[in-house]
């Protein structure tokens, strides 16, 4: 959210304190909230890479109906005695595929269109951010909609390249921001006086300056995905005939599992995007304080004191 | 807080309110148009096997050739305005259902004549002894005196609508609007119940939470375990009035271009025979769902048009040895992963069903595990409704998930003219909107279908339809899987004399035109 | 009489590594006095002003020291032991201070005046808004800037300008010192030259101490009375400026003194030699 | 190559103002020439457009009107010629701060610009070169990778000089090479510069606000005041006999502690 | 000239881009809305060939001319400010509905979106102002509770407070057994009543990004060097909070709201959907399950006017409040 170019700006300039820290200096500092949303995401991503090798099928139907967290069955059943904790593996890794390839996407469309076109510059890149501008006005959701209600028999790939299609322009707006700053860097001219050819300089001078950038434009779209294509499912518009999290949801709600007093078919899906979403956040609060090293800076209330040690 | 005087005003859930409009011919009028403000000639109950209930006709009988309809209209009608119904509007209805293409879905094309006060005599021009529901129970009569002077009956919302029915309207908004009751109506001493208010209930979720909290007193969703739900408010109740057999739709005729195994009766036979019905019922249709007939009829109600009693129901459990020996007969032959394959093509179907029908989607969870057990593979997929009905209706599908709609009447005629006739089909990539998406055609089931058609009498009738009955019992176009319930939800502590079980006066759905209109006049408010 | 008296003042930096920023540094600020403060880039001079006027950042802690400051009226304070509203009301009415790049130091967001008033309206609240207004006018012609550019917003000035209107900030309430940290750096020669022409006559039109701090000797030399040369924060060498330019007694004065040519002196040797490069 | 020649060269930039824009004429009909192992001085107010004659002479902008020779031929920005020239010509910027790139060692930045030079070398006599460079400016083999901010002030400018020697250019442009280090360092630098100058036979284009530096370390002296040549000559005589208003300006104002320590002298 | 010449360039062409989507995007979805209403019908009573002929004639819709004849007589009739005839609502006009359902989404989102901002930034100032303080340390917190799917959060609200102990209302824009709509205090009431757990589940997830921003942007700022002089210029906090830090803190996120407030129309429809609300998102989602190509070209129109009408407001609202822009590029 708070990623302004302004603040982006100051990567670049960002000098290390000590030459202690030096090879560690680009990645961020491990603090209590990094560990956390490390750890979070980690074990969720694991849950989701490895549990759906270690559940049953999350289709077999039971002739037990809608019970209860017990009897082998860790999270209960749903309705027609199908594991909850089984869907909510696959339902794990659905998500995390849509979010994995909504962020690739973003990754490469936002590069594309904000670090090419700023780099490029000239009518390259007017027509690339009048693009952009466009599809940043053009409103989402009731595209998503639309779209997805065109596209017969979803599967998570398609529901995650419309979420990309549509979401990718903020980050190219921000990224197109920073570049053009860092583009007229000295040391970029310097290379282009050096005779760096330009796909060098974008990649060798440019680009590993955006990494953290980057890296917070990625966490951000991994969010907005798993969370759009809940929003959809909600709808009854999202992936058809696989596991997400939004679909559980969906299929809780259908089947009235708060009313019915069934938190263990609803809560779960609902829990673990929160938990996902508040791991990546927290995640981003470190990459935050790289983009923007005043962040890190520490509270004012301490400096109106003379502090004499004894 | 529901209304001044408690007892006499009760609450119904409606579907989406959309725009303020009362007009009995359009396809968007608001729920209580037809039966509650407008009224029929006569009234069919779907509930169960019954003679038709008079409403503003007392009798009717046809000419021999069955070209010519006449009406005996009842007397002492009034409209809500005053004036006396005459049989003057019912002829005036018909011509200008047949002058006006638009108003006319149900394509009636009869000429009407009022040759007196309480006689209206419809003139077709071929033999339309079929006509007959439609004319009778399927019309609204509109008064002369308004409808003359309305220029284009298409669009008028008619937003002050003058019905002979037991309501009228007092006051709308988008949100909500209220009836009130008609004091002129004609049955003596009907209604008893003061004023009838419609609120929109989107979802299941918002019916049961509001049928809960006790804002509504009728509502018709589909509540999985809705005995719990019940239970959690006060004075509620339901039925369960299964009328709607579902179906899995076969895209069956490769002459019409379906392609796919489906194609083969065997396989088709072997899907109806290898299925679990009564896991089915318990899983996906949450336990409330009736049992079905191979005849798509309805066990039961439809006993005496089904020929062959011993066939009247679909059987419960599966019979995989059957469906094996079906299968191994046509020649398809089970390869190593366990699917069977003919002339290399793998016995794989695809299912289609529409996203997020929740018990339809568990119906292809349930089957694509009941049906390997013979080597089948099933495929769901789930689309959007758009999609679903386009690829429907447009052939472009291999099997589908679908129910069987409600007829003109309760004869079978409707269900099977609709289903089955060649003239109702259309080729792959042509709409078949008609109804017979299977694209079946066969000649004795036509030839059967004009022959009931031309007569009256319902043992010739009958002979028919059992001609049709073995055809389809052993070509299953469409493979009916379980009768589809139908909940409906009542508050008893306002009003009481709602349909019950035992006595299934109406098919009490909220949103069945005709049938809601004889339910607000019958119940009474609470004491 | 001295008005400002530092006493052993030393400053640390708990980053990840201490820096001893400033160490047992001891300094008096006579009355009217111009006191110049060199040392090359980083050696702590930055962080001594801001140790006197308490706006020290952590991770910046002081470690000892004192810094008195006596009053034109007769008292004394310690510096260390202002809190709260004391401290705030004793910034800017007695030591007021001149930042670095003065393009920062305006709010960019609103209008000149603005900025002015804040200071008479914290400090002086009982002055009404017409006098208010009328001595920023007064302020800013006093600094060379014309009154009429009360209502422009910062960056409609030029760099100079926007010094003089800093100047004009710190001299609102006649303070008894003024720090000033490297205030002509980034302007040219023919600006940095009026402003330090101004300041020498406010100086003496109303009689404030000034710390000037630079990089820059000639300078300093120019309009310093006594002149602090400072390294690695430690105050190495503090005379009158004659004195230190004849007689320098520390080498690395020596060496700055050594090393910048003279304008209009000769060429001589000194040219294009590639002398041993200092450093 | 040898001589580098600029001829009424013009260099307008367009500003928007709110929803107008106006034409700002950084460079107005400036001409001058640059001979082999000659230094010019380029001083003047900040924002007389000193920086904007160093990139329409790098390619980094293209004049407006006017021409820039090159050996008597018209300045090509594409093509072999254009190759040939960016090689010949290289330029230090004003700020040592910005011009190195965080993310890379000091190795980087000097290697680079030795291999585009000498596609041929291998591995070890690039490296081999770098070490000779960073010597050439005084800097130990350590310093070679480190990254930029672990580097002083100083250090950085003399990469950066060093960076824009690695090519072996024919002209240098040196952009207030000086302006950000206190006296003593800035002395050193001037010094290294006017060997190298001496030794390879070195154009210089030295850009400084700096009278005294400017006097005693160029041939020639032009002073540039709004875009404009306003005086041009030989050092000494620019310094101590100049003609121009501006100029006299300049002069007068430069630090001069003589001039002072002669009023405080008892 | 030419900033503004590229100003008009990106409106014109995001406008007509978007008008064309508009145009496309319907009609490239499955299904007409002929055959839609035929098997809509066919669940009700028996429809014949005939009737496909009668529900054309009733609908009026041609997909018989070429895309670009009806293309042209789509812009045409934009022009002339006629958005056809809605057939989810048939037959009211397309901008009867939009009239009818729009003011409530407004008035709904428009509001929660203004208390959470005002909330939202209220609470970063005072994190960003003093860090470390609790009211810092809910940061994460509020952060969390915007990565938390809104409908569900939503949902398990709307169960909580609506039906477990009924403090809010179910469902509707206000209590219709007791109020009429009309410009009196009962209905205000009723209104406010029914819109407040709405309102509050979205102040609830969105008001976390204000504040992280808000924060963010007090914190750099006051490192900026002219509050370092504030301070020195001996300023009470207060007088250095509000006019130094926040005001210039605040900058980016006035555009981020005028920008957001673009988005309120298209952010209604899962807030509208979960409270049955009777906005113009409920009328998007039942327009798509119809194939109401007017309809949801009209709610198009509506959202893309109301997000360039705000980028618009953005552009002109940034020169009023931050004086740079008005003379800097
Ligand atoms: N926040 C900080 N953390 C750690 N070290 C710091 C910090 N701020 C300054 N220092 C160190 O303290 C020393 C003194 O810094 P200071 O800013 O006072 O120097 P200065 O003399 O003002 O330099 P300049 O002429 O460049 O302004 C420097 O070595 C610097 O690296
Ligand atoms: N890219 C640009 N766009 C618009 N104006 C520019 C641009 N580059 C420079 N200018 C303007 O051109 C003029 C000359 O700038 P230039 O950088 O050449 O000055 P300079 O003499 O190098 O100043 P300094 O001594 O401060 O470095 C200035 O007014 C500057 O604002
Ligand atoms: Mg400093
Ligand atoms: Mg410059
Ligand atoms: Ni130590």
């Amino acid at each position: 959210m708070a990623i302004t170019t302004e603040g982006a700006a100051q990567v670049a300039s960002a000098d290390g304190p000590s030459p202690v820290a030096q090879t560690r200096r680009r990645l961020p500092p491990m603090t209590l909230k990094l560990a956390v949303g490390l750890t979070i995401a980690g074990v969720i991503v694991l849950f989701g890479v490895l549990g759906p090798f270690l559940v049953g099928n999350p289709s077999t139907v039971r002739d037990i109906g809608l019970t209860g967290p017990g009897n082998g069955f860790l999270l209960g059943t749903t309705q027609s005695g199908q594991d909850v904790f089984a869907q909510l593996a696959y339902a794990t890794r659905g998500s995390l595929i849509i979010g994995v390839v909504v962020g690739a996407i973003t990754l490469l469309l936002s590069s594309f269109f904000g670090v090419v076109g700023a780099f490029v510059g000239g009518s390259t890149d007017e027509a690339f951010s009048l693009f952009t501008n466009i599809m940043l006005v053009i409103p989402g959701l009731p595209l998503v909609i639309v779209i997805s209600s065109y596209v017969p028999n979803k599967s998570i790939w398609l529901v995650a390249a419309v979420l990309a299609i549509t979401s990718w322009a903020g980050s190219a707006r921000v990224l197109r921001g920073f570049t053009l700053s860092v583009r007229s860097r000295d040391y970029v001219l310097a290379a282009r006086i050096g005779g760096e050819k330009r796909w060098r300089i974008l990649a060798v001078e440019i680009l590993p300056n955006l990494i953290p950038l980057l890296a917070s434009q990625v966490v951000f779209a991994v969010i907005f995905a798993i969370l759009g294509e809940a929003g959809l499912s909600f709808l009854g518009l999202g992936a058809s005939g696989s596991f997400t999290w939004g679909t559980m949801l969906f299929y809780a709600q259908n089947g009235l599992a708060l009313r019915l007093g069934a938190w263990w078919w609803f809560a779960p899906p609902g829990l673990a995007i929160a938990l996902f979403g508040a791991a990546l956040s927290l995640i981003n609060f470190s990459i935050d304080e790289i983009i923007n090293p005043k962040l890190r800076s520490q509270t004012r209330a301490e400096r109106n004191t003379w502090s004499v040690k004894p | 807080n529901q209304g001044t005087s408690k007892d006499a005003s009760i609450t119904v859930a409606a579907g989406d309110i959309t725009t303020e409009n009362f007009n009995p011919f359009s396809s968007t009028a608001l729920q209580p148009t037809l039966g509650v403000i407008y009224e029929p000639l006569y009234w069919y109950n779907f509930a169960k096997q019954s003679e038709p209930t008079p409403v503003l006709a007392t009798g009717f009988s046809w000419n021999a050739a069955g070209t010519e309809l006449t009406i005996k209209t009842r007397h002492d009608v009034k409209w809500n305005d005053g004036q006396p119904f005459t049989a003057k509007d019912v002829a005036f209805t018909f011509n200008l259902v047949a002058k006006t293409p638009a108003l006319n879905p149900s394509g009636l094309a009869a000429t009407a004549k009022a040759t007196s006060d309480d006689t209206a005599v419809l003139t077709f021009k071929t033999k339309s002894l079929m006509q007959e529901p439609a004319v009778l129970a399927n019309q609204a009569i509109v008064p002369e005196h308004i409808w003359k002077d309305i220029k284009d009956p298409t669009t008028n919302l008619n937003k002050n609508p003058v019905g002979t029915g037991p309501f009228k309207v007092k006051s709308f908004t988008p949100q909500s609007f209220v009836l009130t009751k008609n004091d002129q109506y004609w049955e003596a001493g009907k209604p008893t119940i003061k004023e009838v208010r419609y609120l929109p209930v989107a979802s299941a979720d918002a019916a049961s939470a509001a049928l809960v909290a006790g804002k509504v007193d009728w509502a018709s969703a589909y509540l999985p375990g809705i005995d719990n739900i019940m239970k959690s408010g006060k004075n509620l109740t339901y039925v369960n009035t299964p009328v709607m057999t579902t179906v899995i739709v076969t895209c069956s005729n490769a002459a019409l271009g379906c392609t796919g195994p489906q194609t083969d009766p065997a396989v088709r036979k072997a899907i109806y025979l290898a299925m679990n019905r009564e896991q089915l019922a318990k899983l996906a249709g949450g336990g409330v769902a009736g049992v079905g007939s191979p005849t798509m009829l309805l066990p039961g109600r439809d006993d005496n048009w089904i020929a062959d009693a011993a066939t009247a129901k679909l059987p419960q459990s599966a019979d995989t040895d059957a469906a094996n020996k079906a299968l191994d007969a046509a020649g398809w032959v089970k390869g190593s992963d366990g699917v069977r394959a003919k002339d290399g093509k793998r016995l794989s179907l695809t299912v289609q069903t529409v996203t997020g029908w929740s018990d339809y989607i568990l119906i292809n969870d349930t089957l694509k595990q009941q049906l390997a057990a013979v080597g089948i593979e099933l495929k769901p997929s789930q689309v959007s409704w758009n999609e679903w009905n386009a690829a429907q209706t447009n052939g472009k599908f291999q099997l589908s998930l679908d129910s069987v709609g409600l007829g003109a009447s309760t004869n079978p005629y409707f269900t099977y003219n609709n289903k089955l006739a060649t003239t109702n089909t259309a080729p792959v990539g042509k709409s078949a909107s008609a109804g017979n998406q299977s694209r079946f055609s066969n000649p004795a089931v036509d030839a059967a279908l004009t022959a009931a058609a031309g007569t009256t009498d319902q043992a010739a009738q009958k002979a028919e339809y059992a001609k049709i009955q073995s055809i389809i019992e052993d070509q299953l176009p469409y493979i009916p899987v379980y009768v589809n319930s139908m909940l409906t939800e009542f508050n008893t502590s306002r009003a009481t004399g709602w349909p019950t079980k035992d006595n299934l006066y109406v098919l009490p759905a909220a949103w069945k035109a005709w049938d809601a209109g004889i339910v607000l006049k019958t119940i009474k408010p609470a004491s | 009489m001295s008005v400002l008296s530092i006493e052993n003042l030393s400053i640390d930096y708990l980053a990840e590594t201490t820096v001893h920023a400033v160490r047992e540094v001891s300094l008096t600020l006579e009355r009217g006095e111009i006191l110049g403060l060199a040392g090359e880039s980083g050696c702590g001079k930055s962080t001594l002003a801001y140790a006197i006027t308490r706006l020290l950042k952590p991770p910046a802690r002081i470690t000892s020291g004192r810094v008195l400051f006596s009053s034109r009226e007769g008292y004394d304070i310690d510096l260390s032991s202002l809190t709260g509203d004391d401290l705030r009301a004793f910034r800017w009415d007695k030591i007021a201070m001149v930042f670095q790049g003065a393009m920062n130091s305006l709010n960019p967001v609103l209008r000149i005046f603005e900025q002015l008033e804040d200071v008479f309206i914290t400090h002086r609240p009982e002055i009404g808004k017409v006098e208010r207004r009328l001595r920023c006018g007064e302020l800013l012609e006093r600094v060379g800037v014309d009154r009429d550019r009360l209502r422009a917003y910062p960056h409609e000035l030029s760099g100079g300008m926007r010094q003089r209107v800093m100047i004009a900030m710190a001299l609102a309430l006649e303070p008894q010192v003024l720090i000033m940290d490297e205030p002509t750096t980034a302007l040219d020669v023919v600006v940095q030259r009026e402003i330090l022409r101004e300041i020498t006559r406010l100086r003496s039109e109303l009689g404030f101490a000034v710390v000037f701090i630079t990089h820059d000797l000639p300078l300093l030399l120019e309009i310093s009375d006594r002149i602090a040369v400072m390294r690695d924060g430690v105050i190495v060498e503090l005379d009158d400026a004659l004195t230190l330019y004849t007689k320098p007694q520390h080498p690395y004065t020596k060496q700055l003194l050594s090393s910048f040519p003279s304008l209009t002196g000769e060429r001589g040797a000194f040219v294009r030699t590639g002398i041993e490069e200092p450093v | 190559m040898s001589a580098l020649e600029m001829r009424s060269v013009v260099k307008e930039y367009r500003l928007r103002n709110g929803l107008r824009t106006t034409r700002l004429r950084a460079v107005d009909e400036v001409s001058f020439e640059l001979q082999p192992g000659r230094t010019i001085a380029l001083v003047g107010q900040s924002g007389s457009g000193k920086s904007t004659i160093a990139k329409l002479l790098l390619q980094l902008e293209r004049p407006t009107s006017g021409e820039i020779l090159v050996d008597g031929e018209p300045m090509q920005y594409r093509g072999a010629a254009a190759a040939t020239y960016r090689k010949a010509v290289q330029m230090v910027f004003q700020d040592p701060f910005a011009s190195l790139n965080p993310y890379h060692s000091i190795a980087h930045h000097l290697a680079r610009p030795v291999k585009l030079h000498h596609p041929a070398f291998t591995r070890s006599q690039v490296d081999e070169r770098v070490l000779e460079l960073l010597r050439r400016v005084r800097l130990d083999e350590s310093y070679a990778h480190r990254k930029p901010h672990e580097l002083s002030g100083g250090q950085r400018q003399r990469v950066a000089i060093a960076r824009a020697l690695a090519p072996e250019p024919a002209i240098l442009v040196a952009d207030e090479p000086v302006s950000m280090l206190d006296v003593s360092i800035r002395l050193g630098v001037l010094n290294l510069l006017a060997t190298l100058q001496r030794e390879e036979n070195l154009g210089v284009l030295y850009i400084t606000h700096d009278l005294a530096t400017a006097r005693h370390f160029s041939d020639e002296i032009m002073v540039l005041y709004q875009g404009q040549v306003v005086e041009q000559g030989p050092a000494d005589a620019v310094i101590l006999n100049p003609q121009h208003e501006y100029t006299k300006l300049l002069a007068e104002a430069a630090p001069a502690p003589e001039r002072r320590l002669a009023q405080l002298r008892p | 000239m030419r900033y503004l010449l590229r100003k008009l360039t990106f409106y014109v062409a995001a406008l007509w881009a978007a008008l064309t989507l508009n145009f496309l995007i319907p009609r490239l979805m499955p299904g007409n809305p002929v055959d839609l209403m035929l098997s809509k019908l066919a669940t009700k009573g028996p429809v014949t060939p005939t009737t496909r002929a009668a529900i054309q004639a009733l609908l009026g819709t041609d997909t018989s001319s070429s895309l670009w004849t009806q293309y042209w007589r789509y812009l045409h009739h934009l022009a002339t400010g006629d958005l056809g005839t809605s057939i989810a609502y048939f037959p009211a006009p397309v901008s009867q509905v939009i009239g009818q359902t729009l003011p409530w989404t407004v008035g709904l989102i428009g509001i929660a979106t203004v208390i959470s901002f005002a909330v939202g930034i209220l609470l970063g100032r005072a994190a960003g102002w003093r860090r470390g303080s609790w009211i810092d340390n809910l940061i994460p917190f509020t952060t969390m509770l915007q990565s938390v799917p809104y409908f569900w959060l939503a949902l398990l609200l709307l169960f909580l407070l609506g039906s477990t102990w009924p403090v809010f209302p179910l469902s509707g824009g206000y209590d219709v057994y007791s109020v009429t709509p009309g410009w009196s205090l009962p209905f205000a009431q009723s209104v406010l009543y029914h819109g407040a757990l709405p309102a509050l589940t979205i102040v609830i997830s969105s008001i976390g990004g204000w504040m992280l921003g808000m924060r963010n942007m007090m914190v750099s700022t006051l490192s900026e060097d002219f509050v370092v002089t504030a301070e020195a210029k001996g300023l009470t906090p207060r007088r250095i909070r509000s006019r130094y830090v926040a005001r210039n803190a605040i900058l980016p996120s006035v555009s981020g709201f005028a920008i957001s407030l673009g988005f309120v129309v298209a952010g209604s429809i899962v807030t509208e959907a979960v409270f049955s609300y009777p906005g113009i998102g409920s009328a998007l989602l039942l327009a798509v399950g119809n194939n109401d190509y007017a309809l949801m070209q009209g709610v198009f129109l509506i959202i893309t006017l109301a997000v360039l009408g705000a980028n618009l407001l953005v552009d002109l609202l940034y020169g009023v409040i931050d004086p740079r822009t008005r003379a800097r590029s």
